[in-house]
């Protein structure tokens, strides 16, 4: 039950990759990014539960934190540079 | 009592993989940027949430439940934010959504 | 199943690598070094490194992201294409050095292995008598506080060297005095994040406190605390605006505090010294020796917490700050 | 207190950094971090004695026993080097004070105390300690306040030059992790005495010769054994010239330090000569080093590139002088460290006194400095008549033992290449004798004052040295004989 | 030599060279650092799969028999990590101050520009 699970994070997580390296513009990447952390959250805390010490769930809490975070901070970087620099799209 | 929980958590831990996997296809193979968007936000917090009972039905300690409570508040809480600031960002910056093909001929000639 | 985890894992790792090498666009670079970081902790948990797989979470994928796009902001997002001639003479001196460690894996132990020479010398006098002598569940924690505990004071004086160094490389001491400066926050239009970041921010530093004082029993501790509440600072900076940050950190206060984390290490290892004992020898703190132990990383960990929390701080301020000058925003 | 003595040369500067970081005004921080020198350096002398009189001491952290907690270990390998650190630091601290009022801008000056504190620290815990990991965690520390020390110089350059030996510096201290996890790997413990007990039963196996392999590329990148000294010319060139004066006496001697502790310490005599051809790689690389660096020194015209030049120079007697692989040889190594501290102290001292005055230490704007800074070029050309190995002067105490150490083998290419070096060094110290004494004074020096007592009386205090230790080798030679016999004793 | 056990080692030892070539091919300073945390991130992996036992849990004692792997290279890997982060902040601080003195943060660029002057 819980390997199937984890088995299909996995390859969400993977196709997320590929996504952030295909991505044509930079917003798919981010997007990539944060799709990727959510899937890292869900992959740990059933790894937790699949290796019987289900009290590693803080771990998870800060997966999720710092997933928000650097996605809140790409943003605001990469808003603030299209301000400066004109964006140029691949 | 024991056999119906555990049925219903298998149910929904593998519906949520399901959900996850489908999910990253449609990240994967949709056009451009916002159906992406669309497909990736909203499966990720279904499945998400489906995994996190599922599990929450599973944990015998009530700590490890508070935790997984916790930790589903948060991502509900933050994704679609992040979802959100991204589309804002995305559309301040010009990016424009592709519309399907007679659509789009109706725009250009109304602008 | 786990085989295949790590495999998975593993091979991700590989793919990011790659993908690194190859992209030119330096903010996908960044992003990508952040999922590096991710996938790196993912696999630490798999290896049973739980405090490892915390802290390379919140130091690889939350803080060098961050202060890469801050640096990017000012130098600019676009590379190079790289030269032939360098690559032409990197690529026999990687392959050479690669050769050489795979000859040197010829003769490990295999892995997982549990009578391999790492397992049986030093390691399993932490793990059979750490309970009796320091009584802390943590083994991690135990050796990090009490056996090596020199080891992490010489990590927090390298923390303190980064933020002294970074202070003495950009420090602005040309800013307007905080209250002249009117409020113009560059995410004005952002109302929603604003809100949720306003719910979140006391969230995330009770969650910082929960895992300093958490460090004996579970996953957690000084380093892992001081980076979570560095970044509910960070998260509030961004989104609010360097001025209303600086209004709530003042940067002379942060130095202070930095310096103060480091002296309340050093002098719960002078203070066993002056009663005769070795440095940091924490048997002076109580007659019994668990209870002392308990005391004496207690103060170990709110010395760390509290420099890692506010270098953290210093560093990013005085990156944003620096990138004030060439924006004259916010 | 005397029990506490091998630990509190490190606590005190470590203690003292964060305390400045509080007290925030220039010239009280500049009189804390004087003092913390000081006293570092009378624990120092009492460590050298506590050491000579009742031998190796053993230190444990925690009071945990050895393999398990961590251990300093003093014994009479680094009690010299820890008395070499902690004085060249306090005499240069002391020169700090007016040299860097016009190199560096004011409100740095209190960060720029702190840094310097925390890479002696950083450097003399490198020495003291015998836990492989804790050699790490200490370079690293010495290595990043020393990036930010070479940063703060006046010259732009002085960024790029501090970001490649950033790039060489991590490159050089990963190796060192890759080596100490390998050996980690192979023996279980990561004590220095613990891994010298239980490495001769693994020393056949693969994964030891490569750690061997990772560890010796990564120190001789920190050391700048020739061909990876890049790094090393434009570092020296662009800092501080107080910072270069430091660094340049005793960054590169800790590294040699490390080389020699784990060489000889922990991998074996006969392991580290069997198993790599290190012989013929040390004396090949050391000698080549000699000749490359010095003809590099004499197309220099700027006198700070000119001398770091040199130091790398020196640095390839160093390693020939491990080349050897005889008692002698080793003497002469330990022996050349503290000399060359001594020389490159003095040297850059005085050159911190040219920059005070003229603002730069170009060759083609010194005509006739002597007439001007008499006592500044006096000190240069002592220092200078040390460097070639001229008698009566420190420099022709450790040439002399180098030589005698070839000898033994009775190499005489070896000697003679040696003896060739020195003659080199001759035509680049002879430049610069040339343009100062010789040439008249131009506009340029005309009107230039000799430099303020507070910078020219800590380089008389260093050249004193130079000539003292050269008449009077009796205490050095015997330290570091006594040295060398008890590592080759040892084994 | 069994081609399981050391598998994680090899990929490992192949991402180190990545890093490692990174730093040396790649004459953006940034691309640099990344390269650099690259190879430091990959040589912490190898410390801690040589500290995992098979079918072991985390250091973290429980009630009860139970094998655990060894702390040791937990431990130092938390110091080597906290190592990389500052050697980064303090590479960034000098890219930035790179940056504003000569307007380029490529590696030729700024060699081309020190000849010059």
């Amino acid at each position: 039950m819980y390997t199937a699970a984890a088995f299909a994070v996995l390859v969400a997580m993977l196709l997320a990759l590929f996504r952030a390296f295909a991505g044509p513009t930079l917003y798919d990447r981010i997007l990539a990014v944060n799709v990727f952390g959510t899937k890292t959250v869900l992959l740990i805390a059933v790894v937790g539960f699949m290796m019987g010490r289900p009290d590693f769930l803080d771990i998870v809490m800060v997966y999720a934190l710092m997933n928000f975070i650097s996605v809140i901070g790409i943003l605001r970087f990469f808003e603030y540079t299209a301000k400066n620099v004109e964006v140029r799209e691949e | 009592m024991e056999g119906i929980l555990n049925i219903v958590s298998w149910f929904l831990l593998v519906f949520g993989g399901f959900l996850c996997i489908s999910g990253a296809v449609g990240l994967l193979r949709f056009p451009d940027f916002f159906t992406r968007m669309h497909a990736a936000s909203v499966t990720d917090t279904l499945a998400t949430a489906m995994i996190l009972i599922g599990l929450f039905i599973q944990a015998e300690s009530w700590l490890v439940q508070v935790k997984l409570v916790m930790v589903l508040l948060f991502v509900l809480l933050t994704s679609p934010t992040a979802g959100h600031a991204l589309v804002m960002a995305a559309l301040h910056a010009g990016l424009e959504p592709v519309l399907p093909k007679q659509k789009q001929a109706s725009v250009e000639a109304g602008r | 199943m786990e085989l295949i985890i790590n495999m998975g894992l593993l091979s991700m790792l590989a793919m990011t690598a790659i993908a690194i090498v190859r992209i030119k666009d330096l903010f996908a670079v960044a992003m990508l070094a952040g999922i590096y970081g991710l996938i790196s902790a993912s696999f630490f948990v798999m290896m049973d490194a739980v405090d490892v797989a915390f802290t390379e979470a919140s130091v690889g994928a939350g803080i060098s992201t961050l202060l890469m796009l801050t640096t990017l902001a000012i130098t600019g997002r676009f590379e190079k294409a790289d030269k032939k001639s360098r690559t032409r003479f990197a690529l026999p001196l990687v392959l050479l050095t690669g050769a050489l460690l795979i000859y040197g894996t010829l003769d490990m132990p295999s892995f997982g292995a549990a009578d391999s020479p790492v397992q049986e010398h030093v390691a399993p006098r932490y793990l059979n008598d750490s309970a009796q002598e320091i009584g802390i569940p943590n083994v991690v924690t135990s050796v990090l506080a009490s056996y090596r505990a020199f080891d992490t004071f010489g990590e927090v004086i390298v923390i303190f060297t980064a933020g002294v160094g970074v202070l003495a490389l950009l420090m602005r001491t040309d800013l307007p005095p905080i209250s002249s400066v009117k409020n113009t926050a560059s995410m004005e239009e952002h109302m929603v994040l604003r809100i949720v970041a306003k719910m979140l921010i006391p969230l995330i530093l009770l969650f910082g406190l929960y895992v300093q004082f958490h460090g004996e029993y579970g996953p957690g501790g000084g380093f892992q605390a001081g980076v979570i509440f560095a970044s509910a600072f960070f998260l509030y900076a961004m989104l609010y605006g360097m001025n209303a940050a600086r209004k709530v950190i003042d940067s002379s206060l942060v130095q202070v505090l930095a310096a103060l984390g480091v002296l309340i290490y050093g002098t719960t290892g002078v203070v066993a010294m002056l009663s005769g004992k070795n440095f940091l020898d924490y048997s002076v703190f109580s007659e019994d020796p668990v209870h002392a132990q308990h005391l004496g990383i207690l103060f170990i960990e709110l010395g760390v917490g509290l420099t890692v929390a506010t270098v953290m701080i210093i560093i990013f301020f005085t990156f944003s700050g620096r990138s004030q000058v060439e924006g004259e925003r916010d | 207190m005397l029990a506490h003595l091998p630990v509190l040369h490190v606590i005190i500067p470590m203690m003292a950094a964060p305390a400045c970081l509080i007290l925030r005004r220039r010239d009280l921080v500049w009189f804390v971090a004087l003092a913390a020198t000081l006293m570092s350096f009378a624990v120092s002398i009492g460590l050298l004695l506590q050491v000579l009189e009742s031998g190796p001491i053993s230190y444990e952290f925690g009071g945990w026993e050895a393999p398990w907690g961590i251990e300093y270990r003093i014994d009479l390998l680094n009690a010299p080097l820890l008395l070499l650190v902690s004085g060249i630091s306090a005499v240069a601290l002391f020169a700090a004070r007016k040299s860097i009022e016009a190199e560096i801008p004011k409100d740095r000056h209190a960060l720029f105390y702190i840094a310097w504190l925390l890479c002696m620290a950083g450097l003399l815990g490198i020495l003291a300690t015998g836990d492989a990991f804790n050699v790490f965690v200490f370079l690293e520390i010495s290595s990043l306040s020393a990036y930010t020390l070479i940063a703060l110089g006046k010259n732009r350059k002085a960024l790029w030059a501090s970001y490649q030996y950033l790039i060489a510096g991590t490159i050089g201290a990963t190796f060192i992790l890759i080596g100490i996890g390998l050996m980690y790997m192979m023996t279980g413990t990561l004590n220095m005495a613990d891994l010298s007990e239980r490495l001769p039963e693994v020393s056949s196996s693969r994964t030891v010769f490569t750690a061997f392999a990772f560890f010796i590329v990564g120190v001789c990148l920190k050391l700048a054994l020739f061909p990876l000294h890049v790094w090393l010319p434009n570092a020296y060139a662009y800092a501080p010239s107080v910072v270069t004066a430091f660094l340049a006496a005793t960054a590169t001697k800790v590294a040699v330090y490390i080389l020699i502790r784990f060489k000889y310490g922990i991998f074996g005599f006969d392991f580290a000569f069997s198993s790599l051809p290190l012989q013929s790689i040390f004396l090949t690389l050391g000698l080549a080093g000699i000749f490359v660096a010095s003809i590099a020194a004499i197309f220099q015209d700027n006198l700070k590139k000119l001398l770091a030049y040199s130091s790398v120079a020196q640095i390839g007697y160093l390693i020939v002088g491990l080349g050897l692989a005889n008692e002698t040889g080793l003497m002469a190594t330990l022996l050349h460290m503290l000399n060359h501290g001594l020389m490159k102290g003095a040297l850059f001292l005085a050159l911190a006194a040219i920059v005070y005055r003229l603002g730069e230490a170009k060759l083609s704007e010194m005509h006739g400095l002597a007439s001007r800074m008499p006592w500044t070029m006096a000190a240069f050309l002592i220092g200078g008549l040390s460097l070639i190995g001229v008698p009566l002067t420190v420099g022709f105490v450790s040439k002399w033992y180098l030589v005698t150490a070839a000898l033994e083998h009775d190499w005489w290419p070896v000697a003679g290449l040696i003896l060739l070096g020195s003659v080199v060094s001759v035509i680049y110290v002879w430049k610069v004798v040339e343009v100062v004494y010789f040439k008249a004074a131009n506009e340029r020096t005309a009107e230039v004052r000799e430099a303020p007592l507070s910078i020219l009386a800590p380089t008389w205090v260093l050249v004193a040295a130079n000539l003292y230790f050269g008449i009077n080798t009796e205490l050095t030679v015997g330290i570091t004989r006594m040295a060398a016999v008890s590592i080759f004793g040892g084994l | 030599m069994n081609f399981v056990g050391l598998f994680n080692y090899w990929i490992v030892m192949v991402l180190m060279m990545i890093g490692f070539y990174i730093v040396i091919a790649q004459g953006n300073l940034v691309k640099k650092l990344v390269g650099l945390t690259l190879f430091q991130t990959s040589v912490f992996i190898m410390y801690i799969t040589m500290g995992k036992i098979e079918g072991a849990t985390a250091p973290i004692l429980v009630e009860g028999e139970a094998l655990y792997s060894n702390p040791l290279p937990h431990v130092l890997i938390l110091t080597a990590i906290v190592v990389g982060i500052a050697t980064t902040a303090l590479g960034l601080a000098l890219v930035v101050r790179i940056k504003e003195s000569y307007d380029s943060i490529e590696e030729d660029e700024i060699n081309r520009k020190d000849q010059e002057c």
